[in-house]
């Protein structure tokens, strides 16, 4: 009996992402999700510019490639013209947390019935590792070389809890895929992030911590022990905000 | 017997599933080397395999495919 | 009693659009401009469709991007500052070979620059709305009865050629009235491709489909902007519009489009009534440019005067056009001022008076 | 035929409604008509005016520099636009705002005090069709009842209780002798 | 040993604006400039300035406007897709009349495009780099040595006419290393006006000053306009920079600008060798443009040839700076890929045969 | 004695306001700050776009006019390269919390030492009555004109809410001048918001719940009215944020 | 006595002031008019004011000085 | 004279390095010299090439169609740019990784196991400076001294452990014998 194998909405294309980067593990729980709730045939998916945007390649589904942080406009744009689609987007925290703020936000503060996967790793990946929006304090890259002094540079954003100040937000998880356990929890986030979608719920996102050897200059073992270690002490895994829980809990 | 199948065309030998692997029996053939240049992920012992299938939840390029007994 | 509604351009174009089938209006507020998106937020919702205000210019042309990418007829409107701030997603949607209307009702610049109308972003809106090798279609209608039709129009040529077009206009024309007479406006339809390409969920019943601008091998990326050129070429031999006034014996021609083309006929009347022989050639297609007009006009035309609410910005793409065969001069005003048509008269007067002087 | 028509007064006076009367009813003529109204925050508390042109032929540039017609319904709006008027053309001037008296020979000007005539019949806000009804008196520019038609029509269901307001407003200034 | 340093370009122009008191930069990462800010973001907190990452391109030019407006020297670099997203703010800045440095090194479009060299946003950058009548003064730099001494250069010109500069380079240019003097590129110092005009808090001493782009009098905008037409008038006269190589006595002259005035070198040389008479003109001022040179050349040449990496949106200035006197071709590669010196021969050798059979 | 007079860093210009808009009330109260704490020398204020975009003239400090929702990016130019200047920004909610959300939202999680007034009056009062983000449920304006319907126009922003999930802000505070007590909470609460600045605290925003008479469709008292009748509620009058109150009240 | 000077130059007529006054001596003139149309407020029992400057907080256009008696 | 040198192979394989210490060296030398690498996210993991130009007169392009030298580590990059040499060229190739040899005859093929010597070395990371060693020994394109030195003033303070293994490798390929 075959108990895990690659879940049919995801191509069978390898992935470009470099060795151990947890891009790919949330790709196959997003493909999971869509397998389990099989709505692959009405899905639209929207790719971010980051380093997944080949997401478009790597999901089954349809998939537009948008502006560097517009995907939530550009969502918009999908699903409130073919509001029988499920439509995601799957962005990097360059992607969401600073050039597509005002477009997350406000696609919370309306309530649109889309998805987010919002894919938190300290780092600019793709333009080769300068600092993000959520970069540690004290963290070196190529734009913090001294440590992100937040003195100067700003502190992190926490993504989950500021959009669960906004009536339009139905659900908001932080997640990590740092561990099998972790792994699993998150897998359960996106699978509802989607259903609330089908339940027509609002605007669903999941945050997940996720790693960059590359740019954190560590191997993808040491680095999934640094989520765990540095990440989360900084941003706690937890549920911000569920409209569909019982008694509509909203902390 | 479980049998765990790592395909060398996917696997990058990030060694996550080596070392999420709860009977360790997973390891990077540091030899064999793939056409982009890695080291492939092989099980050594495939008759401890508990089928517990961590290894393919941790894989981040959906490498590894999980069978277990019935 | 005639079919005819007396309207605001702003308006005539909502309901133009409407008309077309676009039921989805995407937009962010601005003068000169408002009133489009006031109106769609009256008439959508009730023919069945909708308009969003975005939180800016940037997030409403990227809702036009997917809503286009889901393969329905979709617009935004705005105004100078607004149309700079899209010029991102502009390029992205040219990139991602996707039909929309976009619609410029200009105002004065640079920076924040005023409410009235100029014509300033003529270079922008032909040259460079965004950035790399593209253009778009860019229409420029000098009435209200053409708002009208050249909103049918775009969106035709949009459809069959998948790019986005631009209506440019401007304040005066955006905010004036004048009787609109819809059927006449609207009564050439094209057959239009299937939108096979459009990302509304495969349905298990096709390969996927894939919207997108991104070529990371160049020698891709080479092919995708030289099958656009020659998508720009057939543009060019087939959707050219432009009109001529008096041209035919004229030694003097005026070259103006949308409102100052207003202007010069008036002043061209007069020209006329005192004897001059002044014609006004007037590009409705802003891209493609009517080239071939022009150099037919230049075979025997002794003198252009390009006449426009900006600093020049056509004149070159008239010398260019008529090969520098004949000169060609300025005339207008800037920054929301407008000519009147004495003002065009006494440049034409004077013109008249060298090429005599020139001839004597 | 054309006539070249500026609207003028303050924001609020409905100068704009006024003028927009004038190009309907010339449309359902069959005429050629622009109403181009003044816009942005200067409306605001500030000035407003439309110029509105009616004629037989196209129409060239929406804009007039000289007016035909100048109704005025204050006093900076006068200032502005009297000494605009072309030769032998005709000024309405709201007399109730406007102390002044044209000082030029070569046009023919008109006073109605619409403001108080307004105010006297309880029809706040009605001096532009009070002016309307006066100008048409004077022009004869349409038959009464195609603008007074116009007029109605103009009013939206919600607010049918202008109907009498505006009635009483146009012939009001129709039947007014300066 | 001599006084070179190898570096890339990105790393040049940064360490020469930080050597001409650019003390701030503001920036967001894109490839394939982002060594740009990572250079900033060592050197410049060492140097008492700041390097900060801004939240989006948008954001960045906003910062520079601030920090322009406070009187310091303050710059931003980006590439193709963030330079459209700057379109605003840049014409604010023009605007407002504010001196800053903007970098564009060029990318591959339209859209997200690809990451390799192009020169697609020539006609952005000398046309329509925002909303409404306005010009940057744009260089053009061919190699690392120059991406220093331009800079220089464009700070003074910025500082001296009260306008942002830009420099436009590519991907090549950005990333490639060679050779640079400091010292001899930042050699020449001028004489630069007092910013009294900046708003850095009056201190009681002077009236207060406003930085501001709006002008709701159509009039007052109108002759904020026209005098920055005529200080555009006065760059024009005084600050057009190009380089001549072999055009003395060309019959086929190339005229090309940064990298692929490089290649067109490489060609030439080997033209030279085969007894073809060609010659370079590379306008290192893409705006102003060097017209004058371009019709002295137009006197003598029989063929221009326009070599560039993007479809061909130089060709208009040179045929409008030459009077349309001698016939101009194009050569050219886009989307990332470049042309060999001897795709650029062949094309050179081309032309030569066809001059040689029209004379026969 | 004078007890109240028109405050010296306010110009004589007469405000080109509607009648009884508050966007004057707030300047007057912008102005007794900078008097107060004797700043005026060595202030710059940063213009919107928006009704209040002719601020720069009414001021007698140093002023930058800003692209719209801009300010606090121009704000950050200014201050980072002038630290000694106090700079303040003047923005409506079209502006600041509308297009300029990135912006805003930036420079609080960089804790930019600049203050920031907030004009919430609950439509876009410059280009004729749009909705704004801000705008009340149900409530109409031109671009809303059944009414502004949550379900597909999405819910109002409460932004000191929002933006005191950020690290870097020093202080949030609501205010309304909507009667003689509210105005004077609305004054301490700017000079507040300036005194933290010359403190060094980081960011300070005041929002002030303001009226649109004009826009509304109502008389300036009634408007005033609406302010306390439908906007506190949706709005509530707070200090959201206070790391320089006693225990750094932090809520 | 308690004095308030309002500033016809600056008033724009809104009433805002005569709904503050806890002594309701302010009024809107009607028949004043000012250069920009509006009707200007003024004082009409200038005697019972009590100096309290409620009005002058409230007056968006800062058009109200308020002087008291020592 | 010029040198137009391509060096390729995997991403990490230290090729930018070894391609800038050529340049570096020759510039000290006083000649013209241009280094253009390949760049963008290919990189990850894929490949990575640089083109390196030696020149006594100004360079013009600094991209390189025909190499006179290709230094190839990794079987892609022998694959793509072997058939490129320019006639009379010369190719190293990195023998541990590339099992192919050239076929043409119209260059001169050199091999060297650099990956093999310099794990056999505890060298890991240095096939790239064992390359340069080997291409020194067979151009003599400077002398040993110049190479080494400009090497190790690229290595900063803070790694200076890294000076021995540098002066290892590069002496290893210089003194190896095919
Ligand atoms: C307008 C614009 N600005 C900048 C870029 C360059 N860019 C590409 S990806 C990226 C950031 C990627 O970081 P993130 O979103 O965190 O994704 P990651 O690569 O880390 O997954 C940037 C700045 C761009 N393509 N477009
Ligand atoms: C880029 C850009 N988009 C739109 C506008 C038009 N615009 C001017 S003010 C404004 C909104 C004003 O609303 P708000 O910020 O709430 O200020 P208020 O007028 O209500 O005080 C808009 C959309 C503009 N000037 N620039
Ligand atoms: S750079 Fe980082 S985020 Fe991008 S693919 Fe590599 S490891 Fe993943
Ligand atoms: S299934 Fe479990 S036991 Fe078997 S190899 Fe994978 S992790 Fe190890
Ligand atoms: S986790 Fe996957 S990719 Fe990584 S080594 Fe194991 S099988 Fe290979
Ligand atoms: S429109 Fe509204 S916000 Fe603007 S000045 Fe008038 S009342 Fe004030
Ligand atoms: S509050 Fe001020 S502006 Fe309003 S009526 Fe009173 S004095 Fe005049
Ligand atoms: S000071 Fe007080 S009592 Fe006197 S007029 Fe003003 S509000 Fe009335
Ligand atoms: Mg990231
Ligand atoms: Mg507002």
């Amino acid at each position: 009996m075959v108990v895990f194998e690659r879940p049919r909405s995801l191509s069978p294309l390898p992935f470009h992402y470099c060795p151990g980067c947890t891009h790919g593990t949330v790709h196959r729980l997003v493909a999971e999700a869509i397998d389990a709730l099989e709505i692959e045939r009405r899905t639209v998916g929207i790719a971010p510019v980051g380093c997944a945007v080949l997401a478009y390649d790597y999901f089954e589904c349809d998939m537009v490639e948008a502006p560097h942080g517009r995907a939530p406009a550009v969502a918009t744009g999908v699903k409130r013209t073919r509001p029988d689609c499920i439509v995601f987007t799957y962005q990097g925290d360059g992607d969401l947390a600073a050039i597509g703020t005002a477009e997350i936000v406000h696609a919370g503060a309306r309530g649109e019935n889309i998805t987010i996967i919002f894919i938190n790793n300290a780092v600019y990946g793709m333009t080769g590792g300068q600092m993000a929006p959520t970069t540690l304090p004290g963290q070196i890259t190529t734009t913090s070389p001294y440590g992100r002094n937040v003195k100067t540079q700003g502190y992190p954003i926490r993504i989950c809890e500021l959009l669960s100040t906004l009536d339009g937000v139905a659900y908001a998880e932080r997640v990590a895929v740092s561990n099998p356990k972790n792994v699993l929890r998150a897998k359960a986030a996106i699978e509802k992030a989607f259903r609330y979608q089908t339940e027509g719920r609002g605007l669903s996102i999941v945050e997940v911590l996720s790693s960059c050897p590359t740019n954190w200059g560590m191997t993808p073992v040491e680095a999934l022990r640094w989520v765990e270690e540095a990440m989360i002490p900084c941003y706690p895994l937890d549920v911000f905000k569920d409209t569909g829980a019982k008694g509509g809990m909203n902390k | 017997m479980n049998r765990v199948t790592i395909s060398a065309d996917y696997c990058k030998g990030c060694g996550l599933c080596a070392a999420a692997c709860p009977r360790k029996i997973i390891v990077l053939d540091s030899k064999a080397i793939n056409n982009k240049g890695y080291h492939p992920a092989s099980v050594i012992a495939p008759g401890s395999c508990t089928g517990c299938a961590l290894c393919a939840l941790v894989c981040p390029d959906a490498a590894i495919c999980v069978e277990r007994d019935a | 009693m005639s079919q005819k509604v007396l309207m605001k351009g702003n308006e005539a174009l909502a309901e133009a659009a409407l008309r077309c089938g676009c039921l989805y209006f995407f937009g962010y507020p601005i003068t000169p401009q408002s009133e489009v998106s006031e109106y769609m937020a009256k008439r959508l919702p009730q023919a069945g469709g909708l308009c969003l205000q975005a939180e800016s210019e940037v997030a409403a042309i990227n809702m036009v991007l997917g809503a286009a990418a889901a393969g329905v007829r979709a617009m935004t409107s705005s105004s100078s500052p607004g149309i700079s701030l899209m010029s991102e997603g502009i390029s992205y949607l040219v990139g991602s070979d996707l039909p929309c209307l976009i619609c410029n009702i200009q105002r004065g610049g640079p920076g924040l620059g005023g409410i009235q109308p100029t014509q300033q972003d003529y270079l922008q809106a032909t040259k460079a709305p965004g950035h790399g090798d593209m253009h778009l279609y860019v229409v420029a209608p000098a009435s209200v009865q053409e708002m009208a039709g050249l909103v049918a129009r775009a969106f035709d040529v949009a459809d069959t050629y998948r790019t986005p077009a631009l209506l440019l206009a401007d304040g005066a024309l955006g905010q004036m009235m004048e009787p609109v007479d819809f059927d006449a406006a609207l009564s050439v339809r094209r057959d239009l491709p299937e939108k096979s390409w459009a990302t509304t969920g495969h349905g298990g019943k096709r390969k996927k489909n894939i919207v997108n601008s991104l070529y990371l091998s160049p020698e891709a990326l080479e092919r995708s902007v030289l099958s656009r050129q020659e998508r720009y070429r057939e543009i060019e031999r087939t959707e050219v519009l432009c009109e001529e006034t008096d041209t035919a014996d004229a030694e003097i021609i005026l070259v103006a489009y949308g409102i100052s083309a207003r202007i010069c006929r008036s002043a061209l009347e007069a020209a006329r009534a005192m004897g001059i022989r002044a014609g006004l050639l007037r590009p409705i297609t802003l891209w493609p440019y009517p080239r071939a007009a022009l150099l037919r006009a230049a075979g025997h035309a002794k003198h252009f005067l390009v006449v426009e609410l900006n600093i020049g910005q056509m004149v070159d793409d008239v010398r260019v056009a008529t090969q520098c065969h004949r000169p060609v001069s300025f005339f207008g005003r800037c920054g929301g001022m407008l000519p009147t048509p004495e003002d065009v008269l006494a440049e034409i007067v004077k013109i008249h008076e060298s090429i005599r002087e020139e001839g004597a | 035929m054309t006539s070249r028509i500026i609207l003028a007064g303050f924001g609020g006076q409905g100068i704009l409604f006024a003028g927009k009367q004038l190009a309907k009813t010339a449309m359902h003529k069959g005429r050629h008509v622009s109403w181009l109204p003044s816009y942005g925050p200067e409306m605001r508390g500030g000035a407003a005016n439309c110029s509105v042109i009616i004629s037989d032929k196209e129409i060239g540039s929406p804009i007039i520099s000289q007016p035909d017609i100048l109704v005025a319904l204050s006093l900076p709006s006068f200032s502005k636009f009297e000494p605009a008027v072309s030769e032998g053309g005709l000024l309405f001037a709201n007399s109730s705002l406007i102390p002044e008296k044209s000082k030029r020979g070569d046009i023919k000007a008109h006073y109605i005090p619409a403001t108080e005539l307004a105010a006297k019949n309880g029809l706040a806000g009605g001096a532009n069709v009070i002016m309307l009804g006066y100008l048409l008196y004077v022009t004869r520019l349409f038959d009464y009842d195609e603008l007074i038609g116009n007029i109605l029509s103009s009013i939206p269901a919600s607010k049918s209780a202008l109907i009498e307001g505006n009635k009483k407003a146009l012939l009001l200034g129709y039947e007014y002798r300066g």
